[in-house]
């Protein structure tokens, strides 16, 4: 007679466990544009819109809603710049890196805003209070350097005039 | 009741146009003056940005740039009757700069209210699209083929032969998709159209709707244009309660509606057929051609795709005629070309000309040299993919064929302006890192071979072995060129070769010798 | 990583799992098979495979294998190893003896699946002039009898109408009781393709399957009916296509009979049958029923394509004649993307069926009862055959319980853990004097055996595969047997212990013999089908030498095709206050059948034991989370499994796979059955389910059962 | 289409599926042969016996045009377009080898070789290996940059391991997911150099929607995606139960 | 369930005769939509052709003997007709047309 042994284990997951999110929400957003086709761009948005970023979990369920896998839901949250997998910080400082934004001295005032917030491009404050991105041309060349501050296009930059709106919308 | 204009386009709020409106109401109110403030877009004379523009009966003078703290000083001043102040430019229109383009395209840009379609019709609005519906399809499509318009998006295709192909393509459904996805550092003018004029792109897209047996249409707009995706929305809304979009145009019994579908951060997608991956909702990954998009565009379907510029482009063709619009520019280059003048100069700003004006008229003339006052030394024309220029090629006119003999491209008309303070090499390298940023991830040459190239730029900076390592830097940048699926790829080499070619000195190679220079 | 080693010999064979029948080249180093690779040359999968024939072959050579014949002198008594020729001669003894003692019916032979065409020949020839009776079944009888019955009846040839790649041309797919993403996974993924290609789909299914709803392939409509009432609902869809005459009348006229039309129009035409009426008996929306049966209707080219799920009923039978009358009356029939077509489970039902494996016919599908035809095998073979039908399986067990029914021959069947009411077959396998099995493996059945004659794999020997479109594939020996026998041969060596002398040298051979006496056959040989890659029956010299696609093109074998009659007879197998729940079964992608080739492989790593699907409303009135250990009981047995709570079943329907011998699911099945055929209504069965004792409690109880 | 396919011999992969157009005669170096109309200038190529070598394409799957090594030349056109996404179109004459071509397809190779691990290189037998031959590129001039070399190698599936170090983001199991399979449960992660392939959310594949029907190691055209019961020792069988 | 009584003789039956009269029964189901004369055919035929000769014999020994309590009548009919002698073995091919 064998050893008695336990069953083997039950069954996989059907599906990775994530974080809990706010399915509610999203069940709205999916509702909102059931009838679009090509819709996977809008429903992300407005999800990252409502809940500040795309949850991991929420993707079984968007790609249940569009009869489509979550391999190819990932494909798409991780292909485009946008997407956040995990909330940003409070505010989101983004700083224009092309062209025409080097010519007017881009490279040299990241760097001081790299200095400024103690952390690089891509990274958010040990505080969580900023999150400092890149972005490739804001189409406000004719005012380079450019940067965005929580949706806000700024021109003509300076250091200084960064640290000031920082310090306006509560930076720390 | 006096009527100030207070743009409200992106680079003019970027710098505050907001609160100088919000100060001149707040200043109204308090010394009892009757003004009217209304929400204009940019005229594209950026260095005067944000430009206050107060009607009177000379026309509309100018003040600018302003800053909301300065705005007491303008009434105090008496701006509201033209009076003179240290920021004014006297009369907008015979602002030099201004005067001397021949704006067909962006005539309306900073004039009207963007989304006053009332302001539009006064402005000879929609009298293209009246035209267009009083004809046949298909003799639509052969004046825009007469026009000689080519695409303003880069790849300067004939617009006209695209909507033959799309009109002759039998299908149940046809699309026409507007790629605003204006990535290119240095240009600006698809947002400006977007913000200041949407309706004109909107009437654009109808035309090529009619012309082409098309019913739907998508905008496919960058998420780092918040506010053109606005005024489109807007504009798409009070043309459908006019009923100018929607089920049945003004009674012709021809029925287009259209949508703004929303980029999110990623330059390919301005490649045609990445955006139309995109718009379905997929990773914006190249498709490889044939199928030509309108042969077999969106949801597999005949899709006139057009760039936001040329789409805008055609209202005024078929209002006043190919021939009018032919008439402008020379040799196969037709029409009038908004180019954009941004990074180191002084003016900065949109310059719609007809083809054939040389550089040197307009970053000098025009642009009034740098803006840091240094001398120039370099110029990119045509966006990131495009080749840099050193001052010895400001003589050159800017047409298709011109800067193709110097490996150069017209692109979407950005030229980017640079003082002797810049290090060429970097601008090499970040031309590279920014195909690696930017890259679909597709195709071998440029997946790799992007990164690739930085690595060997790298190397011949830290002057290992700089000759071998340029050696083999050229041979890739042959690789891409060549082989490459799309543009980006294919053209992420020239501000490298360019680079090289004219400011060897930058990487600490040798100079080149003059038969490197003649291409 | 190192480099992988590179195969040295490759042959190309035929998958041994389910009815696809995809051609596979068996890589070899060092004579021991190291990958499967899809033939992209295969009709059937043109190059694809599953997660089974690609890679879970390694049961072949698994430790567990027996490689020594054994017998033993009652099922309580240890295996004693003997060789070869004292197990025939011990087998043949004994058989011999026990048709002395009780008579020349108590003794009879199934046939497997899983073994060759010429193996189930063998068997079945084994039976008539080696026990001189007609008691041999296979276990189609447990699947697709009712298809081969009810097919026969209404368009005259009992077997799918097109060739898989058929689909690639339809616009209109119904699917009914069958789920191909998991069952025959290999045609899912052609079917879903269809469907990404635009063709509508229509799944009548109790469950939320694969098939109808995953990525990229959505069931425009589904009928998620309640167990048992196929019929019912398929009269429903007759129903709308009469009354809103959408019939195609001119094809009824040409290649039916019109008033046996008027018959069946008048029957499913009555009110009765009218989705008002039949949509809340049924548990679906009139109004999907309308839908469905318009667009199946409309085609243009509209195709059926079915499984257990239609045959495994009380009225399993009737459910395929409502198949074959709905494609008949909608004239879609041959033509390529029409058609009537079962999708079989073991990789040779199709075969089992073609080769007279069974107690009433003879090969190619004719009765015993008829002389001319009996006449000519009893001219072949030189010896007089038992002119009366013999018995069916189930009822040689209830003929074991009665105790007239004393030795059975079974060849590569489990019928104690795929057989329905377990505990009845148990107790019939008891009182048997003598069983001889032939396996791979000390199977559930092997407990009850006396003899044991090891086996052979499909990767040890020659022969041909009947796969569900009437393919005939080529099967390659790609190793020796490990047992020293191929199965064909050991059945010889038994006829011959019978007194029964034969010769083959090779399985061609009986291909020969095959095709002179079953017309379906009469053009195939082994060098046609080496010659041809496959080839799919009707294959004659004269009409169609090299065999036929699509049937019923011109006309059907009767000439023309009938409409049968298909009242609704609802199954006596109801819910009860003890019994609220129907448990319905089926199976996964990753395990087959009984598992006994799949359950020693890796893919356990998937499905390492049969649950118990649950709708989350059921168990929460039953206090049931997920995972728990429940106990389901019917009124036949009960077993346990553990939960899992699913969207895919409805509220009350509960759903499991038989995969896994300690699960026991059969014996919690019915001994209900198809009226015409005894296949078990496997897919209906009252029970109620309770959650056991604290998990662990439960984890040990179960262990100390399973290991005892 | 599959129709089509049956016509096929099971040694040659024709690189893009059949079509069932009207014939087309064209040239490849040459020799003239006839397709079907809507056939790649790559299977009009290989059935003039004139392969073109060739990474991500494989008959099995729609052209896809990301691997770039079976650029040709075609008379009166600009560039080297790639043969598997090129339509056939009568007349057409095809070059297939010429120095520059070679220098093109070594210059693809050798950015392929800079992110493969060299000691996979000799002894090898996939695919790749075979294009290793076929161009006479066996080694790279770009010395150590950004690599995949150091991913970790995800040996979940009980039958299949993937190497994402020798992967070259073809897509073809990815592609092969979708198209053969229908099930999706692919895709690539990332863009650019960081593209990658991934199984759903980038989970190991026996946690992902994979149902290992074995569609994407049969597409695979370096081993990246393989057979664990090709490396001795590095399989196990299931117990019994 | 009013089941039928033991069949007699019971230890020579190949099948528990209630199961043989459930099975005859499911048989007659199946027919009973069939026209009169049809209906006892089509039952007569699928018995002959697919039973064994000792289930049939079975279940007409006790309808002999019980008159064939808890068979359906037309089920009854079929049985008469296959043991009425003469009758030639036919195919059976769906219900005579």
């Amino acid at each position: 007679m064998k050893e008695a042994v336990l069953p083997k284990p039950l069954r996989r997951p059907e599906a990775p466990q994530y974080p809990a999110y706010d399915t509610a929400q999203v069940a709205a957003v999916l509702a909102r544009w059931a009838d679009t086709s090509g819709n996977l761009l809008p429903i992300l948005h407005d999800i990252q819109r409502a809940l500040g970023h795309v949850p991991p979990g929420a993707v079984g369920q968007i790609a249940r809603a569009l009869n489509r896998s979550r391999a190819e839901v990932h494909g798409v949250i991780t292909f485009y710049h946008d997407f956040r997998q995990a909330p940003a910080g409070r505010h989101v400082l983004k700083l224009c890196q092309a062209e025409s934004c080097q010519a007017m001295g881009s490279r040299q005032l990241t760097a001081e805003v790299e200095a400024l917030l103690g952390c690089r491009l891509g990274e958010t404050t040990a505080d969580g209070a900023v999150t400092l991105e890149p972005v490739y041309c804001l189409g406000n060349c004719a005012c380079s350097p450019a940067a965005m501050l929580d949706g806000r296009v700024l021109g003509r930059v300076t250091r200084a005039k960064l640290e000031r709106l920082l310090d306006a919308v509560g930076r720390g | 009741m006096v009527k100030v204009c207070v743009p409200r386009d992106s680079s003019a709020l970027s710098l505050g146009a907001d609160e100088v409106a919000a100060a001149i109401a707040v200043e109204a109110v308090r010394r009892g003056a009757a003004v009217r403030v209304v929400r204009t877009s940019s005229r594209g004379l950026f260095w005067l940005e944000p430009l206050v523009e107060v009607e009177t009966p000379a026309g509309r003078i100018g003040f600018g740039p302003v800053d909301a703290a300065d705005v007491p000083g303008l009434f105090a001043a008496g701006f509201l009757g033209g009076g003179e102040h240290a920021l004014g430019v006297g009369p907008v229109a015979e602002i030099p700069f201004l005067k001397r383009q021949e704006r067909l395209t962006f005539a309306r840009a900073g004039v009207t209210e963007p989304t006053s379609l009332v302001d539009y019709e006064a402005h000879g609005g929609l009298r293209g699209l009246r035209r267009a519906l009083s004809m046949a399809p298909a003799a639509v499509v052969e004046e825009v083929v007469a026009s000689g318009l080519r695409g303003r998006g880069g790849a300067a295709f004939p617009t006209g032969i695209k909507w033959r192909t799309v009109a002759a393509a039998e299908a149940p459904r046809k699309y026409v998709a507007v790629n605003a996805d204006e990535g290119d550092s240095g240009t600006y003018s698809d947002r400006m159209v977007m913000e200041g004029d949407p309706f004109v792109l909107l009437e654009g897209m109808a035309i090529a709707g009619y012309a082409t047996g098309a019913s739907h249409g998508y905008v496919y707009v960058r998420s780092e244009y918040p506010h053109a995706i606005a005024a489109l929305e807007e504009a798409l809304a009070v043309l459908r309660a006019a009923g100018w979009y929607g089920a049945d145009i003004q009674g012709s019994g021809f029925g287009f509606d259209a949508e703004v579908r929303v980029g999110a951060g990623a330059y390919i997608c301005g490649e045609e057929t990445a955006m139309l991956e995109s718009i379905e909702g997929r990773r914006g990954m190249v498709r490889f051609k044939p199928p030509l998009p309108a042969i077999k565009g969106l949801f597999g379907m005949p899709t006139v795709v057009n760039n936001v510029v040329s789409l805008a482009s055609v209202p005024v063709i078929l209002d006043r005629g190919a021939r009018f619009y032919a008439d402008f520019g020379l040799g196969s280059s037709r029409g009038t070309l908004p180019i954009q003048l941004a990074g180191n100069v002084r003016r900065a700003g949109l310059v719609e000309k007809a083809f054939g004006v040389t550089l040197r008229e307009l970053v000098e003339e025009y642009g009034g040299g740098t803006r840091s006052g240094r001398p120039l030394r370099a110029l990119q024309v045509g966006g990131p993919l495009g080749a840099y220029f050193d001052s010895s090629l400001l003589d050159l006119p800017l047409d298709y064929e011109a800067l193709a003999r110097h490996r150069g491209m017209v692109g979407h008309g950005g030229i980017v302006v640079f003082d002797d303070t810049v290090d060429m090499a970097a601008q090499a390298r970040y031309a590279m890192e920014f195909c690696a940023v930017e890259s679909c991830g597709k195709c071998t040459p440029c997946r790799i071979g992007s990164t690739r190239a930085q690595e060997l730029i790298d190397r011949i900076l830290r002057g290992e072995d700089a000759p071998a390592n340029h050696a083999q830097l050229l041979k890739l940048c042959d690789v891409m060129e060549s082989a490459s699926l799309c543009a980006l790829g294919g053209m992420a080499p020239w501000p490298v070769l360019s680079a090289l070619r004219y400011f060897p000195g930058d990487f600490g190679l040798p100079p080149a010798t003059e038969a490197a220079r003649v291409v | 990583m190192p480099i992988p080693r590179k195969p040295e010999r490759s042959v190309v064979t035929t998958c041994a799992y389910c009815g696809v029948g995809c051609g596979f080249r068996a890589e070899t180093i060092g004579g021991r098979v190291v990958r499967m690779v899809p033939w992209k040359e295969g009709k059937a999968n043109h190059g694809h495979g599953c997660v089974k024939g690609r890679f879970a072959f390694d049961y072949y050579d698994h430790p567990d294998r027996v490689k020594v014949p054994m017998i033993r002198g009652s099922i309580e008594e240890p295996w004693r190893e003997v060789g070869w020729d004292e197990a025939i001669a011990h087998a043949a003894t004994e058989l011999k003896r026990i048709q002395g003692t009780y008579g020349r019916g108590s003794v009879g032979a199934v046939s497997s699946s899983r073994c060759t065409n010429e193996e189930i020949f063998l068997m079945q020839k084994f039976a008539r002039v080696g026990l001189r009776n007609n008691n041999i079944d296979n276990c189609s009888r447990i699947c697709h009898s009712p298809t081969q019955f009810g097919l026969q009846a209404t368009l005259g040839a009992g077997a799918a109408s097109q060739h898989f790649d058929s689909i690639l041309q339809a616009d209109v797919i119904l699917v009914v009781g069958a789920n191909p993403t998991e069952g025959h996974p290999v045609f899912g993924s052609m079917l879903k393709r269809r469907v990404r290609e635009g063709a509508k789909l229509l799944v009548i299914d109790p469950r939320r399957t694969e098939t109808v709803e995953s990525a990229h392939c959505l069931a425009d409509v589904h009928l998620a009916l309640r167990p048992g009432t196929n019929v019912l609902v398929l009269d429903s869809l007759a129903h709308v296509i009469v009354t809103e005459r959408l019939h195609d009348e001119s094809f009824i006229r040409e290649r039916c009979h019109w008033n046996e039309f008027e018959q069946w129009a008048a029957l499913v035409g009555h009110a009765r049958y009218s989705p008002d009426v039949v949509g809340p008996e049924a548990g679906l929306d009139p109004e999907h029923i309308r839908r469905a049966a318009r667009l199946y209707a409309a085609g243009p080219r509209s195709t059926i394509y079915y499984g257990l799920g239609v045959t495994e009923h009380s009225q399993g039978s009737t459910g395929v004649m409502c198949l074959g009358n709905l494609a008949l009356a909608c004239g879609h029939l041959g033509r390529e993307g029409v058609g009537v077509n079962p999708l079989r489970g073991q990789g040779n039902v199709q075969g089992g069926s073609c080769l007279g494996s069974w107690p009433h016919m003879l090969t190619g599908y004719r009765f015993v009862t008829d002389d001319a035809v009996r006449g000519s095998f009893e001219r072949d073979w030189g010896i007089e055959l038992d002119p009366e039908p013999g018995l069916r399986l189930p009822n040689m067990f209830d003929a074991a319980l009665a105790g007239t029914f004393k030795a059975m021959y079974i060849q590569g069947e489990d019928p104690v853990q795929s057989d329905p009411n377990q505990n009845h077959v148990v107790a019939a396998m008891r009182s048997m004097e003598c069983v001889i099995l032939q396996d791979l493996f000390l199977t559930e059945t092997a407990k009850f055996a006396h003899v044991f004659l090891p086996g052979s794999s499909a990767l040890e020997k020659n022969g041909t595969f009947t796969n569900a479109e009437r393919r005939v594939s080529m099967v390659r020996k790609v190793c020796e047997p490990l047992a020293g026998l191929e199965d064909w041969q050991i059945t010889v060596r038994l006829m011959n212990a019978m007194g029964y002398p034969v010769h083959y040298d090779h399985p061609s051979q009986i291909l020969d013999e095959i095709a002179r006496l079953s017309p379906a056959y009469e053009g195939m040989s082994f060098e046609l089908i080496e010659r041809n890659g496959s080839v799919q029956w009707p294959c004659n010299r004269k009409d169609a030498p090299d065999g036929t696609e699509v049937l019923h093109t011109r006309s059907f074998p009767r000439g023309r095709a009938n409409f049968m009659l298909t009242a609704y007879v609802p199954t006596q197998e109801r819910t009860s206050d003890r019994y609220p729940l129907l448990l319905t079964t089926g199976r996964i992608l990753s395990q087959y059948n009984v598992g006994t080739q799949t359950r020693r492989t890796g893919n356990l790593a998937w499905y390492a034991e049969d649950v118990l699907d649950i709708h989350e409303a059921d168990a929460r009135q039953r206090g049931i989370v997920d995972g728990d250990w429940v106990s389901i009981a019917s009124r036949y047995g009960s077993t346990r499994l553990r939960a899992r709570i699913s969207e895919r079943v409805s509220q009350g329907t509960v759903y499991t796979t038989f995969h896994f011998a300690q699960s026991k699911a059969n014996a919690i099945t019915s001994d209900l059955s198809d009226w015409a055929t005894n296949c078990p209504e496997y897919k209906v069965t009252a029970v109620e389910v309770v959650r056991m004792q604290a998990r662990q409690a439960a984890d040990r109880a179960v262990a100390a059962e399973v290991s005892a | 289409m599959w129709s089509e396919l049956r016509a096929l011999r099971d040694e040659i992969d024709y690189g893009t599926p059949p079509r069932d157009g009207a014939p087309v005669t064209l040239t490849i170096d040459g020799v003239a042969v006839t397709v079907p109309a809507g056939s790649s200038v790559m299977l009009a190529a290989a059935e003039a016996r004139r392969a073109v070598p060739k990474l991500c394409a494989t008959d099995m799957l729609e052209a896809f045009g990301s691997c770039r090594v079976c650029l040709v030349e075609i008379e009166g056109r600009r560039g080297y377009p790639a043969s598997c996404t090129t339509p056939v179109e009568p007349g057409m004459a095809v070059r297939t080898r010429s120095d520059r071509l070679q220098a093109l397809r070594a210059g693809v190779m050798e950015l392929y070789l800079s992110d493969f691990p060299a000691a996979d290189i000799p002894g090898g037998w996939s695919e790749l290996h075979e294009v290793i031959q076929a161009t006479g590129v066996a080694q790279h001039p770009y010395g150590r940059g950004e690599n995949h070399l150091d991913a970790p190698v995800d040996e979940s599936n009980p039958y299949f391991l993937f190497d994402p170090a020798k992967c070259i983001v073809c897509s073809r199991c990815v592609r092969a997911c979708e198209e053969v399979q229908g099930t999706f449960a692919l895709t690539i992660e990332g863009r650019g150099f960081a593209s990658k392939v991934a199984a759903s959310q980038g989970q190991p594949f026996l946690d992902s929607e994979c149902v290992s029907c074995g569609a994407c190691v049969q597409a695979c055209p370096t081993q990246s995606l393989v057979e664990k019961s090709l490396f001795v020792g590095g399989y196990r069988r299931a117990d019994s139960p | 369930m009013s089941g039928p009584a033991k069949a007699p003789g019971g230890e020579q039956a190949v099948i528990d005769v209630e199961r043989l009269v459930a099975m005859a029964n499911q048989i007659g189901d199946f027919f009973a939509p069939y026209p009169r004369g049809q209906r006892e055919e089509g039952v007569r035929n699928h018995l002959r052709n697919y039973w064994d000769p000792r289930m049939r014999e079975a279940l007409l020994a006790y309808v002999a003997a019980s008159g064939g309590t808890g068979l359906h009548a037309h089920v009854l009919d079929g049985l008469r007709l296959l043991a009425t002698p003469g009758v030639e073995r036919k195919a059976y091919a769906g219900p005579p047309q």
